[in-house]
């Protein structure tokens, strides 16, 4: 129910009573109700939103006469904004930005998990024939439906390295699709994959993957296909090309070759699901507070839909699935979203390199007061902008 | 005979609207993506909720008789009204004004535009104003003094200014005239300032414009020096300028009485042109140092997949182009005698 | 008698005015070439005589097949010109070379002189060994008058003065040994001193090699030594067409008559008053209706502008169109 | 009288090498080339191979070990940037290749065959002239799979213009000329006139406008680059230049990320624009001096002038 239930906003009756369906769709929405502490006094379109105090407010009414959260075109500039005082708070930088801004006596980081968790992730084209939809074209490398090639790869993954340079260190090496950031949901018993090139050759060797023309790509082992995937990831992630060229180079060490291309995201989306014509893609998610989503995806029902990206298809899983989600005791619940996630990191059908952190930043000598020590990080939520108040 | 140049010129104006018109429908359906899927992967998203996005942007209706969609080809019905299309609703639409609603905002698209183009005016409109007036002068002094140190060192700067990629300079200048002189990183005005007069909003708008027109001023200026330069000294080569040093008139006559007027009637043209190829400069620009215009506007679109913006500001884009280009025509015929004598 | 070699018979050619224009058929025409009929028979000179703009050089063009003409035939060597194309015109002009009034235009300034005098046996894939090429070149080059032809192959027309390019350009009409010579003005761009040179060149061409020539000018001055007969071109029509003495020594036609006024005698006294033309040619696309030089005649009666006089035979060989001629 | 060889490919070059400004442009074009080449020669590392990176690689300042210091992912600025000359050289040479090819096929077909080919072709070049370019670019680039093939198609297709319009009025005016008549009146067909007179005429302007082209390209595939539509796998200057913004370079202190490709495209750009100029010059003696000058001095002409919207003497329609 919690998981429904959190996409459903409380909507003013005065305003939406009287709607026809047909009315609603074409309602623009563009006077704000609320209850608040603040109410929105202007606002810009990709330029500004400039919020008031709302002096009627139940709480406790902020200290601040109002907040200004403005739009810049790149976080460099934001970045610099930060820099020189035009702003006194960024709620986004890129993570290469960190070390400068520790570095700053006036700027003060703070590092943590997102209000909503990301999921960076990195997809198998697993979709059996049988399984395939009307609509699919399947053309999926056979070698990657074999577990042993996907736990090779999975050895040959460094995702500390991933984390370090891609996060610059801020991040969590990632398991499943579930994040760290769900709190009890996550299964944090769960033993990795460590980082280990012999034993991926070694795992490959075993198996009969061999490359028998000695052009350091290892073979099928009937010796007829190459172990050479196809990459891809969506145009508009600015760390996916990164990601690709670290694969690409670990996984090189192990004898398998990739062909990189990012793709625009409706390409991304034709090619992916449920058309299932691709090899690997990168990837992500964002999360609901409740995983009930996350695990849906990994289901043998949402592979005809195109939400289930890999095709991963198995009974034992699907069971448990239908179990949680009528499953009203949140202990027992717990325990089956955990075995799922223990089966997930069995059969990989999808590699997950981290959990992605928050990092903002603000003035120290502007406001104080600021929310730093919560478990989510957003310096933007009113539970912050309502404590703040000027630097005496 | 020039009444019916002007009408020709006009005719075609309006042909080539009307080709841009079919090019910018056509190429959107024609390029790979579903526009009702875009920018929206979320998968909770069911049929029905698909379908009526797709009726509330008149994608149900078939492209054009005979095709439900062009790319990939699906066929239907051909004897379904034509005006019951999509391209003639889209035609229609124009007319009235109408450029179909952003995907992304939800808003009109035709007032997003208005607004944002105002934005783009001023700041192109500033930055042209002070590229011509300096290109212009530093180009009549490079002639003058054709040869010298003065000379030289005017060159240099315009063909280093002109091989400059312009974000790049935008960049670079962004990081040193916030970091330097305290100039403001992005936007066009302090967003809650409450303006005790008029002139302190325009200094507002002026501080946050210094370094992007800068930017554009430089990109462009060293392009307008280099034509005037050469379009002097090709003035200043002709037989009556000869003629009139004969007749004793000093250089800085020379210049003003006959020169001048001459090698400006190049620029004129090329000036009016160039109106419609600043917008790849605005692009950039806008883009580095969030300016809220047209530019900025095309490339956010372009993230967003947002296809009538992008649809109607490649339209208003052209179209400008063209008017552009008839009135640098026009003009051309009014100042040159012997266009008119054709 | 035998046929003669060029047999040109109420030759047309119109050209449209206006631009090209991809939805609009142009309306009006210039009457270039209009109604033209005349031979010359084998080794004959026949020049050409005219105002420039009076339609000599598109007549050549026509002749060559460059231009068509709107009706009428050319019978060139028993062949029908008009009725040729593509591989058979290519062949029969093999036969017709031109000269072309400006050397320093005509010749390709990329192109050394061997190249251009070889020129036109590679268009038609003749002498197509090296060595044979070369030595008709060569044989070219000296009936052209530049001798040592060695000295001359390797050259750019840059390096040559105005008479040795006509004569280039003279050597590489020669090399294909036509039997039929266009010579457009080749001497009106030399310095004075040099036409001479060109002119008994061309009329030693013509006795030696039996070359027929069409030589046209707009100076009657230049023809004496090398035409037999001479044709006088007004508007596109021929007014007076007649043995060189007999058109020189007895004009019928009143615009011959003024050309000869304006024309330098070599013997000062027998200059003769000048007779010089009141008004300007008629624009060619809107034409008078009855004789067209009615409006510049100087003798012109009512008559005139009411019709247009027909080409009417004189005496001998000697024809002229004018109503009082 | 005619002191000067006229026209003609070879002549040009021989009178370009006495230019100094188109030697300097040429030399500086020709180091670019150099670099790229011997990349594999002069850059400290192997990009296929780089050293490990680790998060202490991250935006480290110029020093010995790395010449031009490490961009965002810890690898050797230097090397990269060698590298990337071979990637922004070839789509420079790759585009204008196209654009030019088209161009010049196009200017020379209106030119030479006129009448209504001419009058379709010059108003289908009017049309794509108004078009704005890059904005088009954008959405083929975005809205197909970005590799580097389909930007240098795209920067190809987009860029003939210019060409078309400066080769068909060098086509028409050389085909006025009475050599041409005389090759008609010998016999000769279309084909051999192209080939042997029209072409060598036109050749020295395809060449000038081939190396502005070229600096065209090279800026517009580093504008599409930067606007994230640049293929991320063929590590251009663009490319670089674009992992540098949206990665934070400027704000992270590592300028010299941003420098190095920046100063490449400049340079080349420069190059050629210088090269453009020289060779202009050479065809152009007039333009050596002009009345009111005592000096005879070498005369720039504008780059787009002759090539990006040459301002069209109105056509008789």
């Amino acid at each position: 129910m919690e998981s429904q239930l959190f996409s459903l906003y409380i909507l003013p009756e005065h305003l939406w009573g009287e709607k026809t369906a047909q009315a609603a769709i074409d309602f623009t929405n563009d006077t704000m109700v609320g209850s608040g502490p603040f109410k929105l006094a202007e606002y810009r379109q990709n330029q500004f939103v400039r919020l008031d105090t709302n002096q009627d407010y139940y709480g406790s009414v902020p200290k601040v006469d109002g907040a200004i959260l403005q739009t810049y075109g790149n976080q460099d500039a934001l970045v610099q904004a930060l820099k020189t005082g035009e702003v006194d708070m960024i709620t986004e930088m890129p993570n290469t930005a960190v070390a400068a801004l520790r570095n700053d006596a006036n700027i003060q980081l703070v590092v943590g998990a997102p209000l909503d968790p990301g999921v960076t992730d990195i997809i198998f084209n697993l979709v059996p024939p049988d399984q395939c939809p009307p609509d699919g074209k399947c053309t999926g490398h056979p070698a990657l439906k074999d577990l042993t090639v996907r736990k090779a790869l999975a050895h040959a993954t460094d995702k500390q390295q991933l984390i370090d340079i891609v996060l610059l260190g801020l991040g969590t090496p990632g398991l499943t699709l579930i994040p760290d950031g769900l709190g009890v949901y996550y299964n944090n018993t769960l033993q990795d994959y460590a980082f280990d090139i012999a034993t991926a050759n070694k795992l490959l060797d075993d198996a009969g993957y061999k490359d028998v023309n000695g052009d350091g790509v290892r073979e099928t082992p009937d010796g007829k296909a190459p172990l050479s995937f196809r990459l891809n990831w969506a145009g508009d992630m600015s760390s996916g090309p990164r990601i690709a060229e670290l694969l690409s180079k670990t996984w090189g060490e192990i004898g398998i070759k990739v062909e990189m291309q990012g793709l625009d995201p409706d390409t991304l989306t034709s090619v992916c699901c449920p058309a299932f014509d691709y090899d690997i893609i990168i990837w992500g998610w964002g999360s609901d507070p409740d995983p009930a989503f996350l695990l849906s995806v990994m289901t043998t029902d949402e592979i005809p839909t195109g939400t289930s990206e890999s095709g991963y298809s198995n009974p034992e899983y699907d069971e448990l699935f239908a179990q949680q989600a009528v499953e009203t005791d949140k202990e027992k619940r717990k325990e089956l979203i955990w075995e799922m996630q223990a089966i997930a990191l069995r059969d990989l059908p999808y590699i997950i390199p981290y959990y992605g952190q928050n990092v903002q930043a603000f003035r120290k000598d502007r406001f104080q007061g600021w929310i730093t020590d919560s478990s989510k990080i957003a310096l933007e939520d009113p539970s912050s902008l309502s404590l703040i108040e000027p630097v005496k | 005979m020039r009444n019916r140049r002007l009408i020709n010129k006009v005719a075609w104006a309006l042909f080539t609207i009307c080709f841009v018109i079919v090019l910018n429908f056509f190429l959107f359906r024609i390029l790979p993506g579903d526009p009702a899927r875009a920018g929206i992967r979320d998968p909770r998203l069911t049929a029905e909720a698909q379908q009526a996005i797709r009726v509330r942007f008149g994608l149900d209706k078939p492209v054009i008789n005979c095709f439900a969609s062009i790319n990939p080809p699906k066929p239907a019905d051909c004897f379904v009204n034509p005006l019951d299309t999509q391209f003639f609703i889209y035609v229609g639409n124009l007319f009235r004004g109408e450029f179909g609603i952003s995907y992304h905002s939800n808003q009109p698209v035709a007032q997003v535009l208005a607004e944002r183009t105002w934005n783009t005016l001023l700041l192109i409109g500033v930055a042209q104003f002070l590229a011509i007036i300096l290109g212009v002068a530093l180009g009549v002094i490079a002639a003058w003094k054709l040869g010298t140190p003065v000379d030289y060192s005017a060159l240099i700067f315009s063909l280093v200014a002109w091989s400059l990629p312009t974000f790049w300079l935008g960049i670079i200048l962004l990081f040193w005239g916030s970091t330097n002189l305290g100039l403001p990183i992005g936007g066009m005005v302090t967003p809650g300032m409450n303006y005790a007069s008029i002139w302190a909003q325009v200094i507002d708008v002026g501080r946050h414009m210094f370094l992007p027109t800068l930017t554009y001023t430089i990109v462009f200026l060293g392009e307008y020096m280099l034509i005037m330069r050469s379009s002097l000294i090709d003035v200043l080569s002709e037989d009556y300028v000869l003629t009139a040093k004969a007749k004793g008139l000093n250089s800085y006559q020379i210049l003003k009485a006959h020169a001048l007027r001459n090698a400006m009637l190049p620029m004129v043209t090329i000036i009016a042109l160039n109106l419609g190829f600043t917008v790849a400069g605005a692009v950039q620009i806008e883009t580095v140092f969030s300016w809220p215009g047209l530019g900025g506007a095309i490339y956010e679109a372009v993230g967003q997949r947002d296809y009538p913006m992008l649809q109607g500001a490649f339209l208003l884009l052209a179209v400008s182009v063209i008017v552009a280009n008839l009135v640098a025509d026009l003009l051309y015929t009014y100042l040159d005698p012997r266009v008119q004598l054709e | 008698m035998a046929s003669p070699l060029v047999a040109v018979r109420n030759l047309r050619t119109l050209f449209p005015v206006g631009a090209h224009s991809v939805f609009r058929a142009p309306a009006t025409f210039v009457h270039a070439v209009d109604d033209v009929t005349f031979d010359i028979d084998e080794g004959e000179a026949l020049a050409l005589v005219g105002e420039s703009g009076c339609g000599k050089s598109t007549l050549a063009l026509t002749l060559l097949g460059l231009e068509r003409p709107t009706t009428g035939s050319i019978d060139f060597a028993g062949q029908e010109m008009t009725a040729l194309k593509g591989s058979e015109l290519k062949a029969a002009r093999r036969n017709m070379q031109m000269i072309f009034q400006d050397p320093y235009e005509s010749l390709n300034p990329l192109m050394r002189v061997g190249e251009i005098v070889a020129e036109p046996l590679i268009v038609h894939k003749l002498a197509n060994a090296r060595s044979d090429r070369e030595a008709r070149v060569r044989a070219a080059l000296e009936a052209a008058g530049l001798k040592p032809p060695e000295v001359y192959l390797e050259r750019y027309p840059y390096q040559l003065s105005g008479g040795q390019r006509q004569r280039v350009a003279i050597a590489a009409a020669l090399v294909l040994e036509p039997r039929l010579l266009l010579a457009d003005e080749p001497v009106s761009m030399l310095d004075v001193s040099i036409r001479a040179e060109i002119i008994n060149l061309l009329a030693e061409l013509k006795q030696t090699r039996k070359i027929s020539i069409l030589f046209i000018t707009h100076d009657l001055g230049t023809v004496t030594a090398v035409a037999d007969r001479i044709a006088v071109m007004y508007l596109g029509r021929i007014v007076e067409l007649g043995r060189t003495a007999d058109v020189l020594t007895q004009p019928r036609h009143p615009y011959t008559k003024a050309l000869l006024s304006v024309t330098p005698a070599p013997n000062p006294r027998l200059r003769k008053e000048r007779i010089i033309l009141k008004g300007e040619t008629p624009d060619p696309t809107r034409l008078p209706g009855g004789c067209r030089f009615a409006p510049r005649c100087p003798v012109a009666q009512p008559l005139c502008l009411a019709s247009d006089p027909p080409l009417t035979a004189l005496e001998t060989g000697h024809t002229a169109a004018c109503h009082f001629g | 009288m005619e002191s000067s060889h006229p026209g003609g490919l070879t002549a040009t070059m021989r009178n370009f090498s006495r230019n100094r400004m188109g030697m300097v442009g040429l030399a500086m074009l020709l180091l670019a080339i150099a670099l790229a080449v011997f990349a594999p020669v002069i850059a400290p590392y192997d990009p296929a191979k780089p050293p490990r990176a680790t998060i202490m690689d991250i935006y480290l300042p110029p020093s010995a070990e790395h010449p031009f210091g490490t961009d965002d992912a810890g690898q050797d600025v230097l090397t990269n940037f060698l590298y990337g000359a071979r990637v922004s050289l070839m789509v420079g040479f790759f585009a204008s290749f196209i654009a030019v090819a088209i161009g010049g096929v196009m200017g020379l077909s209106a030119g030479f065959i006129g009448g209504r080919t001419d009058n379709i072709l010059m108003r289908f070049t009017d049309i794509m002239l108004v078009i704005p370019d890059l904005p088009l670019a954008v959405v083929i680039v975005a809205l197909t799979k970005p590799s580097l093939w389909v930007i240098v198609l795209v920067i190809g297709l987009l860029g003939w213009t210019s060409t078309a319009r400066l080769i068909r009025s060098q086509t028409l005016s050389v085909k006025q000329r009475r050599f041409v008549t005389r090759a008609r009146a010998v016999g000769a067909g279309n084909f051999y006139i192209i080939r042997r007179h029209i072409l060598p005429l036109v050749l020295p302007l395809l060449v000038v406008n081939t190396v502005l082209v070229i600096s065209l390209a090279i800026l517009n595939e580093s504008t599409l680059s930067f606007l994230g539509l640049g293929d991320p796998t063929a590590p251009s200057w663009g490319q670089m230049l674009n992992f540098a913004f949206t990665r934070g370079a400027m704000s992270a202190g590592g300028w010299w990320a941003l420098l190095a490709p920046g100063i490449g495209i400049v340079w080349v750009v420069l190059a050629c624009t210088l090269i453009g100029q020289g060779l202009e010059q050479v065809l152009n003696p007039r333009l050596a001096s002009h009345n009111l000058s005592s000096t005879k001095q070498m005369i720039l002409r504008p780059p787009r002038t002759q090539s990006q919207h040459a301002p069209q003497a109105p056509d008789q329609a």
